[in-house]
């Protein structure tokens, strides 16, 4: 057991699957000597040499092709991309290629890659540096989608991302890097498409993803002390999406609200929102709401930042309103 | 700029009537494809490399079996070159469950790992990072692989083939970069939208390479100039841009009649037509009539046979459908 | 009155507003000479000249790079982007810049721009050239996203976007250029976020958008020789999005189907069925059902491609279905 | 290549004075933001400019009122070069209702349009583009503004540096680019990613352009160089490509000390520090000690008084958050 920060954690489970493949290497802009712009590759250029990470140019799009080619040709790179907001600037090699050249060749090819980036807001970086692109990812055939909420669990998915035979598209909060939690020693090797039910209670069900997660558990602290008891589920990867767990959490509780940090338009809330009205509509005993930014760009003060972002207070209230109409 | 239009390498005749069954067979493939989307059995679209068949037949004589390629949507010929059967991907033309990819990637995304093609990429520029990645990986695993990218002269205007261009430079990287310069993107001139008269040797110096021009409708020169540069790459010395001047005979894709160029522009580029040069250099080299109408006539037997295969094949269903999104082979999103 | 194309409707549209109005210039590639790789910009060349229709190299950046520049300095430009498909390759400029730059300078500049491209699926283009990417639109604060569904909407619709003071993304589905239909003679002008009410029934609330327009309205007739009277909503624009319409429509029989032609995931349809089941959940009699392409790429070959997007048989069984379950 | 360390065109004392002025008052509203940044009062990230305000001075002090600043993350210098005011720069750093965009850009999005600074941007290269969009736009209304476009030596990479560059050559657009070469990317030397030793300059003739490199510590060469490409543009001659090679003090952002960079590299730069060097010219051009101690000590006062009023700014709320998405002024997405 250690104490390790969520970008501790990052270097750790990349470390884990390098040391026991060879076939792993990494690259991206900053990630070698300087250790990542976050801080997530800390050590790792020291353990594994510069022929294993390498420093890029600002070159997203090469950066992923040369992912890309890397995997197809029996190699498991790590690309990073800084921060999710230059998805935009490569998104034709994530979504037309990678995302779409194992169905068009009809199998002939896999792609074991993990494409980690920094992920929303709360660093007050503003419109183009703060965005959530989870449902960026989740609306694209061909991706899976991994959002980890706490170190341990980084490691764990981390690990599970690299082993995987498909693209993995890795989310690290920004607004969770430096938290600590104590993590057990040793290899940690965790399973996609397995959602965690973190707290259980009768009332309603909250499903949040990441950097949401302490929020929504902390929101449903606060609702139990005023007598609403709350399940709270971690969805940890969107796709694939654990709607078992999630429909069976619904159905306990006959409530859902889902905590999201991206805009509010075409959200992952709102395609489970839409799964669970399509597939266990009669086990709903009211609305189903959605707890989301707003759907604006995001603004750099720190007090407007505040205010878009859905925060424990908004959870709590909005909550409390639909349980109590 | 090298300008590469005579062969330096010696070029056996074994080798030579290699390459013209090569041009043969890429001509008459492609007349097939056009003749079969005019019958309406080709239903997407198709980009032919009819005229341009020097560069493929050139540079796949230069490539070993384990290199790979990585074409574009006008991808026919660099895929047949490599030894793809012409069965799968008539079939794939056409749509049928014996397709190269059983249907499900078309006429623009031709691949066969088994062969080296490393696929077909319709989305300009965007294959020029990739092939990369391949070139990477093959110096990480100390293979001495190298991997050839074609483009067109159209491609060197994108975002992409900048970022591949410096990233192959300053990695040393064993790629070599073939610009197919046929004067023309779908309906513009090239030279109307580009500030340089040669699209990609002119710009080899920003990336520090060499700027090579060679003549793309010449076979042997086209060979010449790609063993040298797959040599250099394979020796570690890094990728190589090499622009080879060609012009395609018809429209840009599916049945264009290509009426926005000059007719005198098509009937001098239809003089330099690589298929009857090469023949007409083999029988000054002393090939007697016979063993060429060979060569045709066997080429012509396999398209034949290949129509007949292609057409013959089963309709796709729902079971290819859902198939092959994952490595699993499923194409579920959920638990 | 007059017989039109779908595709000759764009070309009518977009000249009927640079007559009126010279900041209003046009760019994208092989747009001038060659009237579009879809014929829908054919004579504008002719009538407006290069100065005002200009042909591009393949550098969508710098295309749509040019349009944003052009607008904050007052010009209206309309810019193509040829497959909606390939907004993958200069997506940044869409997102981070075009949709962002209002709101992060306070309003100090405005966009009134249009991009228009050729979107979705039917022609066995194949997985890069096929693509249905209005939910890749509609997720993005700061964009308005139109999708008409009929020649007379175009040219309003077209007129509309134009006019408009905010960034339009104007998606042309590609099955339905061929299209006919008589529009009336003069200058048509539309207003975006007002859905259309194609029918009226009484059982069902059928929503569609663009290509499954009229397999919508085709879907219902077969339905209500069936004995299943349903209303059909033509959606028109996403953004602005017409929720009084829909919400009542779908209020006034209790069901909602939606006919999506993008992918299964973090669509429009979902986000529609997660607002009617906030805010209308009590109005409802059964399960919302969201009709879709599945979460896959688009194969090529014709046999696929039909089986992959949504048909009227498609339509016909799962509403058929859902209502006698 | 061009090296223009020299000025060809005669400056006069007074504009002397006034890019004096320029890179002082650059140089204490820098140091005051890192400040405010240790105090932890600037709440999001901040990139100076300390140590390249010559290039921000004397480009501002060769452009019209009526011509448009495109600049990066790193553009509190050519914000401010162009008369913006400190006090709304500062505010908006701080992120106050007062600041320049109410707080909702924040540093790195600096715009004011009334100065003709049109954004500031933060994803590498995208501003290139949209540079070249207002300049096809004075082209087009047939105005004679120039668009200046800056970036830096690592954004030379990306592909829609290449896509702009063609773009403004072919279309000769009245837009000048200028490469602040900083040699470092944010923790990574530029020329270790980069395939030519000047990431600009050495890339112009991929354009057509001529290669010009200038001492970017020079305030006077700069201006030099700058007046004399924006001549070219308001003529209607094109393009041009400005390499200005200069250093950055500090770290890329933030606290980031810099320590990845040898100190001899970082002793050899402050040596050639633009602003005492602009200083000791003046006075070797016979300006008076107390002259430009006024100057120093106005500047100084302007700093103090922008800090006072920034930090009395009030927080910005809920009614400017929903704000402005739209040209109607609100932010609704549904009727
Ligand atoms: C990013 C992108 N933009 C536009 C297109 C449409 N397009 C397909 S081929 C083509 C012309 C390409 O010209 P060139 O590179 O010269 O190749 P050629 O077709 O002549 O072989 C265009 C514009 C595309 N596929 N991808
Ligand atoms: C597309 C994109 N990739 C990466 C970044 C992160 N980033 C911000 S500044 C920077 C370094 C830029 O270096 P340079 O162009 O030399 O400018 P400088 O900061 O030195 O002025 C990087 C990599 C970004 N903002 N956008
Ligand atoms: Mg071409
Ligand atoms: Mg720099």
């Amino acid at each position: 057991m250690a104490q390790l920060t969520f970008r501790e954690a990052i270097a750790r489970g990349i470390a884990q699957e390098m040391r026991r493949d060879d076939s792993v290497i990494m690259l991206g802009e900053d990630v070698g000597a300087a250790g990542g712009v976050f801080k997530g590759t800390v050590g790792l250029l020291d353990e594994f040499g510069p022929v294993r990470v390498r420093d890029t140019p600002i070159s997203e799009q090469a950066i992923l092709g040369a992912a890309m080619g890397a995997a197809m040709t029996g190699l498991r790179p790590i690309a990073e991309i800084m921060f999710s907001d230059f998805f935009a600037v490569c998104w034709d090699i994530v979504v037309n290629e990678i995302a779409k050249s194992r169905y068009m060749t009809n199998g002939q090819m896999t792609f074991p890659l993990v494409i980690r980036s920094g992920n929303g807001g709360g660093l007050r970086f503003g419109a183009q540096h703060s965005q959530s692109v989870e449902n960026w990812a989740m609306m694209i055939p061909g991706l899976k989608v991994v959002v980890p909420a706490n170190a341990t669990d980084v490691i764990g998915l981390m690990a599970a991302s690299i082993r995987d035979d498909d693209p993995v598209i890795f989310l690290e909060a920004k607004s969770l890097y430096a938290s600590k939690m104590d993590v057990p020693d040793g290899d940690i090797v965790d399973t996609l498409g397995s959602a965690k039910v973190l707290r259980s209670g009768a009332d309603a069900t909250i499903v949040s993803l990441g950097a949401m997660v302490p929020r929504a558990l902390a929101a449903a602290e606060e609702l139990g002390e005023n007598g609403i008891n709350c399940t709270v589920v971690d969805v940890r990867s969107l796709v694939p999406l654990d709607t078992s767990t999630i429909l069976r959490e619904v159905v306990a509780t006959g409530r859902l609200f889902t905590v999201e940090e991206n805009p509010r338009l075409c959200g992952w809330g709102g395609e489970l929102s839409s799964i669970v009205s399509e597939e266990i509509f009669y086990d709903l005993d009211g609305p189903i709401v959605r707890i989301t930014t707003p759907h604006i760009p995001l603004p750099a003060a720190d007090a407007l930042e505040d205010l878009a972002i859905p925060s424990v207070e908004r959870i709590v209230t909005t909550i409390e309103k639909a349980m109590n109409s | 700029m090298t300008t590469a239009t005579k062969p330096t390498t010696a070029i056996d005749l074994e080798h030579r009537l290699a390459l013209y069954r090569s041009q043969v067979a890429l001509r008459l493939f492609e007349t097939r494809a056009y003749d079969l989307f005019l019958e309406n059995l080709v239903k997407g679209t198709s980009h032919l490399s009819l005229g341009q068949e020097a560069i493929a037949a050139g540079v796949a004589a230069a490539m070993r079996e384990t290199d790979w390629t990585f074409a574009t949507y006008r991808g026919h010929a660099h895929t047949l070159a490599r030894g793809v059967p012409m069965t799968p991907v008539l079939a794939e033309l056409l749509g049928r469950a014996n397709g190269l990819m059983a249907g499900k990637g078309g006429s623009m995304h031709l691949t066969s790992v088994e062969h080296g093609v490393m696929g077909s990429y319709a989305i300009i520029g965007a294959h020029l990072p990739i092939a990369c990645g391949a070139a990477w990986s093959a110096q990480y695993r100390g293979t001495d692989q190298v991997a050839v990218c074609f483009f067109g002269d159209g491609t060197t205007n994108i975002g992409a083939f900048h970022e591949a261009l410096n990233f192959a430079a300053i990695w040393k990287l064993p790629v070599v970069f073939i610009c197919e310069n046929n004067l023309w993107m779908e309906y513009t001139r090239t030279t109307e939208v580009t500030a340089v008269a040669h699209p990609a040797a002119d710009r080899a110096g920003a990336y520090g390479l060499e700027s090579i021009l060679v003549d793309g409708n010449d076979a042997d020169a086209v060979y010449d100039v790609a063993a040298r540069a797959i040599a250099r790459a394979r020796a570690g010395e890094g990728p190589s841009l090499i622009e080879a001047e060609t012009y395609r005979h018809g429209g840009h894709s599916r049945a264009d009649p290509g009426k926005y160029r000059p007719d005198e522009e098509v009937a001098q580029w239809k003089a330099k037509d690589p298929v009857p040069r090469y023949r007409a250099r083999l029988v000054e080299l002393g090939v007697d009539e016979a063993t060429l109408v060979a060569i045709e006539s066997e080429v012509a037997d396999e398209v034949e046979a290949a129509t007949e295969a292609a057409k013959a094949g089963a309709i796709p269903g729902e079971d290819l459908l859902m198939k092959d999104v994952w490595a699993n082979g499923g194409s579920s999103w959920r638990n």
